[in-house]
């Protein structure tokens, strides 16, 4: 059987869904891998690397043609998508909710597809969850590139010329995003506040040496997967002057808070913002999904009375190696999970709790 | 000037109860076990007293009511005895420093 | 034999006895402690027959009742099992305690034999001294059977209490004191047997309200008790080494007990007057259906750790909760130090967050080549001493090796059991992320070390 | 008394002399503050933060005519210098090996110049130090840039999707800028390695949590007042050798080497670079100097065979408020040194060494 | 008073003087155990008053005695002032060194008043225990009177050697042996005041080769002689209490100036036999001119900070090279628990790198709010009782403020000699960066903590 | 079956080196100096002997001389016992736990 993989759309994404390491093992398999020529030489990669693996390296439409699963980061393009055949595979991060037509219209060809993004959050699915392998390092690349472009240094210097006092840091939403965000800002020297709405992430907050802002008087917003619930208004109310109050003396923002399936929760307000000390940034990661900031646009920096405001479509096209490396990886624990070694073949098992959840109907 | 021996035992029985005591606080909790198992064999020190019972009174009638109960002692002592320090003697294997 | 010479010997061999108890003071001098024992009883021994003199047929009867004796003690000595050990001291005791019981009855009958005056003009002090030691002597014997059968098994662990029982404790204890009194003035041998009948009956009454988990307080109380009686019996005989035996025993078994209470954080006197400890525990019990755990503290860590040749350290979240991480590397240095060679395993999913444990192992400075992934080292766990498991529980679990319908089935897990002994750091048995138990728990070659993670970790610092 | 500053140019320099918070202080001293408009107004400090502290914002000619002392960063602009009059003082970073003819016709005009970077390396001066003072800045930010820069992750991270292994870092040059780099570097959990001439400077790294590279045999080439000298032949092979056989496994080389009034030693040569790993990244901090890389060209970003080689002009340029703190703080502490607080004018002291020394002549 | 009860009232005593010890082992009890000790005291006096039952002429001047003696005895105990602790222990001694010969003369001279025969005819064991109590008697007195001297400084505190020395002292002690052996024999008076003459000529060359640093040892050894001296009495005596008094102090005297040797980390021997270990100490002396310091352990560090009320930290360079940080946490953690205001006081050029501390603290993860900078901590430390300095010199040298001419002048510093006492930790005297000598080693309120930081830190968290 | 008072004071002697070898073992080293101070003053019950050694023999000739070796060793001792406690005491008033 033939894995393929063909070349994203490298202006908006510069993660690759095969790694050159990753050959070997899909061999070991039995499987085959086809990937379309320039796969990921813009990684430094180039394709020989892939070819001394013992990948084969064809056209794009060959790539298609000849492979029985396609595994890809983002869907594929229009026109590749219409080049699939039946019972053909397609796993990616396809987005259902925005590209539910282009979807229905490839199921219908009776093409399989697979969303990784809709994984259970189950234990034994835990090595494929591409939702956490990217926001941790979303978390670790939005801390370090707001250190980068804030004007002063982070950790704590006591000099001959005067002391430079240790930043502070604001993790809103201590996910996997969030909590990467801690230990990073942590481990620089910041010192870092959180605050979200599940009652168990004060304890992992806490275990990563931050310091948790407890809404008074909050209930559990915790959903049974371990996802956050929306909160009611005078929670709103209360978290809101919390962390107005905080936001004070912050000087750096990370958000990360999200609702799975709906907009991001609105946290920072234009209000918070006009008390924050001038030359402070906020780096929004829930920029694409409508920002926890109130003034977030995605992929610009917004400069409000001397608060910069900045989030990125994709922040991971600026680590796409290690980026690639773990998505194509989780990519890997999927397909061999959905591959029969004995059979020799592709078994689509909705028994499988992972193959039922991830199937795009 | 003669001093009834009663008081020397007192001294002795006293100053051996304040031995008992350092001796122990010295000792490391994870050897409590053999100790108590030690302490145990040596207890059985009481052998001497039912020597004593065994052997008591005239060589010709031996088994008189009270050597009886001394013999009996005898035997649970020595039981003790060996077993306890047999016993203490298996345990202190296992904390023997391995070599390197 | 001397007078003199034998009180020489008999010196001799309490401070045989004493240096016996010192060697236990460290692993290096115990054996020698022990022989010490040996040769303080082989002295006693040797002593007590050349004082006595008589070789007769009396003697040959002696050497074979030891014999006998010796051969079944050496013969359970060998037998019994390791696991066995604390029932068989029990069960030690309760000879010891009889052997006195004898011993006094012995005296009683025939005090001309031992210099006490005649029968039924028994001098005042050594009736007040052979009654003491065979009332504190019956009470071992019978307490001590008590425990043995609760450890066994053969009767249930659980504390026995009734009411009015402290009552009749102290009513019966009232009782013995006033038949001693009354022994006195009358020298009569009924009220002798009634002071050793009751004895038995408070011995019994005093060990069924305490509970299995105390048991080894007992045992060591009892122990106790059995100098005291031997005390007793050398100041009735006037034997110098009984009294020295006695007095050490009987106070070194005291403050182990106390020693013990106080490492359990357990009320002493709770648990040497039973019952009144119970009512608070059998709360606590209640809950859950209660498989046994082997739990230990910090120097049964520390020790076996420093023997072992190789650690594997498994981190998880509890670690993280409690910070641990500088205590941690602090521990593997002190072990290193020791020789052992230490590693640590990082399971992909151990803590809350990817590479959760990286950070804070990096920031103990923990060095890259000590800290292996799942993969690098699940082989090694079956060629290693010690798992010291701290603050990590579902990363462990076998249950996801063995059971389709566990919510963890099918991840990876760290094959922590297969090590010699695995140390469980974590404040109770309760379960981890995934909410599921873990059976490593009550494994054999397991040890729960029941604390906070740092402070189990200082801890174990400190007693290396 | 007057102390003046006027604007630099902000194009190349974003620094400046004296900060709102020490305004007070010279008043204390019995100093008052000249500042040009909009002085520090790049930074987000407006004019009237200055003025609220007790500062008197003037033009720029202003400034210059009433003020007995003016304090810069850099050497004023050839107009501005010419307006400078007799007795007048000028303080700053002024370069005097480059800029020779200028200072000597503002010396012949009876204008005493002291230029800070010829402060004399003793423990009374460290306050006024700003080489200390911003190496240190320029090691912190250059780790950061690059780690920013840098396509993959920093620490190491064992995950569900496999683990990503902890970044390796050269610093080459233990000065006050490599040390912090070092600091800053392990601080992310980079595997830190550090080569230098100097031998103190081995148990210098190690209190940091690096790895010294020794080079065999090597003397130990610090002069007296602390700093490197030149390297024999003999060395230099074998510090060749050593680092070249190191770069093999590095991912991120930071370059501070430096030898006063002397072009920086060139210790990474083209070879060099050919054996490292594509994708690493060297930033080049001596660049301005010549740099450590042979390679290196200054503010240009040279891909060479995949290996990213940088280095900046002016890197604090980007850190620019906590440069500006401490260089202000230096400047400061350099003034209260000259002024006579009870004579209540400028004492040029010849026989002060740090006076003496700074003087141009 | 009967014989029997006066031995019970002395046995009484000396359990008295054992608890008086025992009260010694935590500052708690430490002051209920000196009571302990003057009640056993007075015990012994009033027991011996009464079984002497001589009250006549005699018995008054006994107490007029007894409160000239005490008198002075009082009047040095409160004037001496606490630093002369050490020499006024030594004088102490001779003391009871000269009252132990002085009773053994006495009982020489008038055998039959202690029951001990007739002049000319006294019994063997008694000759032999009043000679042996004799010789040691005077040793003490004579060895004490030496360190007395050397530690007032009125002697040169230097070890005084010459050839042969060991020679001469063991010829010495061969001598007394044969003259006790003679004096059993002839019962010659002269023999006697030789053998006492002898002794106190032993005592003198027992310790003028011992050098000042260890006298706390000698003193503590001589300690042990005076026990022994008052134990031989005691047999001459048949009193109990001296027996048990004498075997008490004997026996503690010779284990603490063990112990003291072992955490001195000096070979006990080397000490006890003087010269032996002059050799090696003179060639570490030579090298500098020495200024007296005043070293400790980490068990005085931490009992000085464990009671004081607030201590400041104050990191160098060396914490940064021993990496101690973490150790460092964990002492101040600790101190925290035993309810100790802890801060950080960093120098602005601490270390060799701008902001070198804080990277080290904040690996630590001390907390930003108790680190601070010089100027906002300096005038603290005249409030403070403990300034625990690791591995910081330059930036705490004094003469940064005082003296013009050095290269660190006009640096500010921090005052760290303003508090109640300060830790240095470091591992010489040797200098730091700037290459100066530091004179706040050498202060009264300074103790040095000779170490790595790391090591050190360690320790004191252990004894903590 | 009598035994020689010696024997029984040779045990009490033996056993109370056992006892000062332990008690000074737990000592915290912290408390060596009042502890070498408190023994010091305890060693002086040799005032026990001292006043025997005064009061020996007939109650009119006070000053023989081996009284007078009595009263001197009752000075020097009584110096010690004032002395030592009084100055124990002093020290270890600095031990006071500090009130919080
Ligand atoms: N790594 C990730 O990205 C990630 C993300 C989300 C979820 N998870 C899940 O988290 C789990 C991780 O496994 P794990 O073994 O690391 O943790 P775990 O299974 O959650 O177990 C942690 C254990 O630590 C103990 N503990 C907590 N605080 C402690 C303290 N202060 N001192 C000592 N012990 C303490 C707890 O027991 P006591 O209460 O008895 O002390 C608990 O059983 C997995 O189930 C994984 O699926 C991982
Ligand atoms: N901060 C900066 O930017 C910078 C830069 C360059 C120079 N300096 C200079 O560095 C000095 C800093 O002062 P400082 O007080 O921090 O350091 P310091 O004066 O250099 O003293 C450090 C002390 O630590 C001790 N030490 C070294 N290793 C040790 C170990 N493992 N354990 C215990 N002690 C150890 C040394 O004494 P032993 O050898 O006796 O142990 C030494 O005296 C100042 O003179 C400053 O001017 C600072
Ligand atoms: N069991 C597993 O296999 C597994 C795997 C990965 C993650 N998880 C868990 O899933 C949970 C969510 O992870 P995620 O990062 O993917 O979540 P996410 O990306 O959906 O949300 C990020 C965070 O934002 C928080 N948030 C939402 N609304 C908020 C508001 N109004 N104010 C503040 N915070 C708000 C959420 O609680 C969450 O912590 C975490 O607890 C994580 O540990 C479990
Ligand atoms: N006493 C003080 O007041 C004080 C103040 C600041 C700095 N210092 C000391 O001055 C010294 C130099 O500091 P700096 O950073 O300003 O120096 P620098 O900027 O001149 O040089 C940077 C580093 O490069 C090193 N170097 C030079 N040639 C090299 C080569 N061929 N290979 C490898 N390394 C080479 C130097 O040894 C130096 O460590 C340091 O020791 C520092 O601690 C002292």
């Amino acid at each position: 059987m033939f894995i393929g993989s063909v070349a994203e759309d490298k202006k908006t994404e510069k993660r690759v869904a095969i790694t050159p390491d990753l050959v070997k093992k899909y061999k070991s398999l039995g499987l085959e891998i086809n990937l379309c020529t320039d796969y990921a030489s813009h990684l430094g990669i180039d394709d020989k690397e892939y070819i001394s693996e013992g990948a084969n390296i064809l056209s794009n439409d060959e790539v298609i043609a000849n492979s029985n699963a396609i595994v890809q980061m983002n869907i594929p393009s229009d026109e590749n998508l219409k080049k699939l055949k039946k019972d053909q595979i397609l796993i990616g991060v396809l987005n259902p909710y925005s590209n539910e037509q282009k979807l229905k219209d490839t199921i219908a060809k009776n093409i399989n597809c697979f969303s990784l993004e809709l994984l259970p959050r189950i234990t034994r699915a835990q090595s494929m969850d591409i939702l956490s392998s990217q926001a941790n390092l979303a978390g670790y690349k939005a801390v370090l590139d707001s250190f980068a472009y804030f004007q002063k240094a982070i950790p704590m210097m006591m000099t001959a010329a005067g002391t430079i006092s240790a930043a502070r840091v604001l993790v809103v939403g201590a996910g996997v995003a969030g909590l990467q965000a801690i230990a990073t800002a942590k481990r620089m020297g910041a010192i870092v506040f959180a605050t979200d709405v599940r009652i168990a992430s004060k304890e992992q907050v806490e275990s990563l040496g931050g310091k948790f802002l407890i809404v008074e008087g909050s209930e559990n917003l915790e959903t049974e997967g371990g996802y956050a619930k929306e909160t009611s208004d005078d929670f709103k109310k209360k978290q809101e002057e919390l962390i107005k109050e905080t936001l004070k003396k912050i000087d750096i923002v990370i958000c990360t808070a999200l609702i799975p399936g709906k907009k991001a929760p609105i946290i920072i307000t234009k209000e918070m913002i006009q008390v924050m000390p001038k030359g402070s940034v906020i780096y929004d990661l829930a920029a694409i999904q409508g920002g926890n900031s109130e003034l977030t646009q995605v992929d610009k920096i917004i400069d409000n009375n001397g608060v910069k405001i900045m989030g990125e479509a994709n922040i991971l096209n600026k680590l796409p190696v290690s980026a690639s490396n773990l998505y194509a990886k989780n990519i890997f624990n999927f397909v061999s999970n959905l591959y029969d070694k004995e059979k020799k073949n592709f078994q689509i098992n909705l028994e499988d709790e992972i193959i039922e959840k991830t199937k795009v109907k | 000037m003669e001093i009834d021996p009663f008081i020397f035992r007192l001294s002795i029985f006293i100053l051996s109860i304040f031995v008992g005591y350092y001796v122990v606080w010295s000792v490391t909790p994870s050897l409590h076990t053999p100790l108590m198992s030690v302490t145990n064999a040596i207890s059985s020190v009481i052998i001497v007293g039912a020597i004593i019972a065994a052997l008591a009174g005239s060589s010709e009638k031996i088994f008189e009511t009270s050597n009886i109960f001394g013999f009996l002692a005898i035997v649970l002592a020595a039981v003790n005895i060996f077993g306890g320090f047999l016993v203490t003697q298996r345990m202190l294997q296992m904390y023997k420093k391995k070599k390197k | 034999m001397t007078a003199n010479l034998s009180a020489l010997f008999y010196l001799i061999s309490g401070i045989l006895f004493i240096l016996a108890l010192r060697g236990l003071s460290s692993p290096e001098t115990s054996r020698q402690g022990n022989y010490f024992g040996i040769a303080g009883m082989a002295i006693a021994i040797i002593v007590t027959f050349l004082s006595v003199g008589n070789f007769g047929e009396g003697f040959i009867y002696v050497i074979v009742f030891l014999i006998i004796g010796g051969s079944i003690g050496a013969f359970i000595a060998f037998r019994i099992p390791m696991t066995a050990m604390p029932e068989l001291v029990a069960g030690f005791h309760s000879l010891v305690g009889l052997a006195a019981v004898f011993v006094a009855i012995s005296a009683f009958l025939k005090p001309e034999a031992f210099g006490l005056g005649n029968i039924g003009n028994i001098k005042l002090a050594s009736l007040i001294e052979m009654s003491l030691g065979a009332a504190i002597g019956a009470i071992t014997f019978s307490g001590s059977i008590i425990a043995f059968l609760k450890l066994r098994g053969i009767m249930s662990g659980s504390p026995i209490t009734f009411k009015g029982q402290h009552i009749i404790n102290l009513f019966l204890g009232l009782m013995i004191i006033g038949l001693i009194f009354y022994l006195c003035i009358s020298q009569s041998n009924n009220i002798f047997w009634s002071i050793v009948m009751i004895s038995f009956l408070i011995g019994i009454l005093l060990i069924i309200p305490i509970g299995g988990a105390d048991m080894p307080v007992v045992i060591s109380m009892l122990n106790s008790y059995s100098g005291w009686a031997a005390a007793g019996i050398g100041f009735t005989l006037e034997n110098t080494a009984l009294i020295i035996t006695g007095a050490l025993v009987g106070s070194s078994g005291a403050i182990l007990s106390y020693i013990m209470c106080k490492g359990m954080n357990r009320s002493f006197f709770n648990v040497i007057l039973g019952g009144w400890g119970a009512t608070d525990q059998s709360s606590n019990t209640k809950s859950k259906e209660q498989k046994p755990v082997k739990s230990g503290n910090a120097d049964d860590a520390a020790f076996l750790m420093k023997n072992a040749s190789s650690v594997i350290i498994v981190p998880g979240y509890g670690m993280a909760v409690a910070q641990a991480q500088h205590a941690l590397r602090e521990m593997v240095d002190a072990l290193k130090k020791n020789g052992v060679k230490v590693s640590y395993a990082i399971h992909p999913v151990a803590g809350r967050m990817p590479g959760h444990m990286n950070v804070l192992l990096a920031e103990a400075n923990v060095p890259y080549d000590e800290v292996f992934e799942l993969e690098e080292i699940n082989n090694d766990f079956a060629n290693c001493d010690v798992a010291y498991v701290i603050g990590a529980n579902d990363v462990t679990n076998p249950v996801a090796k063995s059971d389709p319908q566990s919510p963890i089935y099918g991840m990876p897990v760290l094959d922590v059991e297969k090590s010699k002994s695995v140390l469980f750091v974590k404040r109770s048995l309760s379960s981890g992320y995934a909410g599921i138990d873990n059976d490593l728990f009550y494994r054999d070659n397991t040890l729960m070390l029941f604390s906070d993670a740092k402070k189990m970790t200082e801890e174990i610092v400190k007693s290396l």
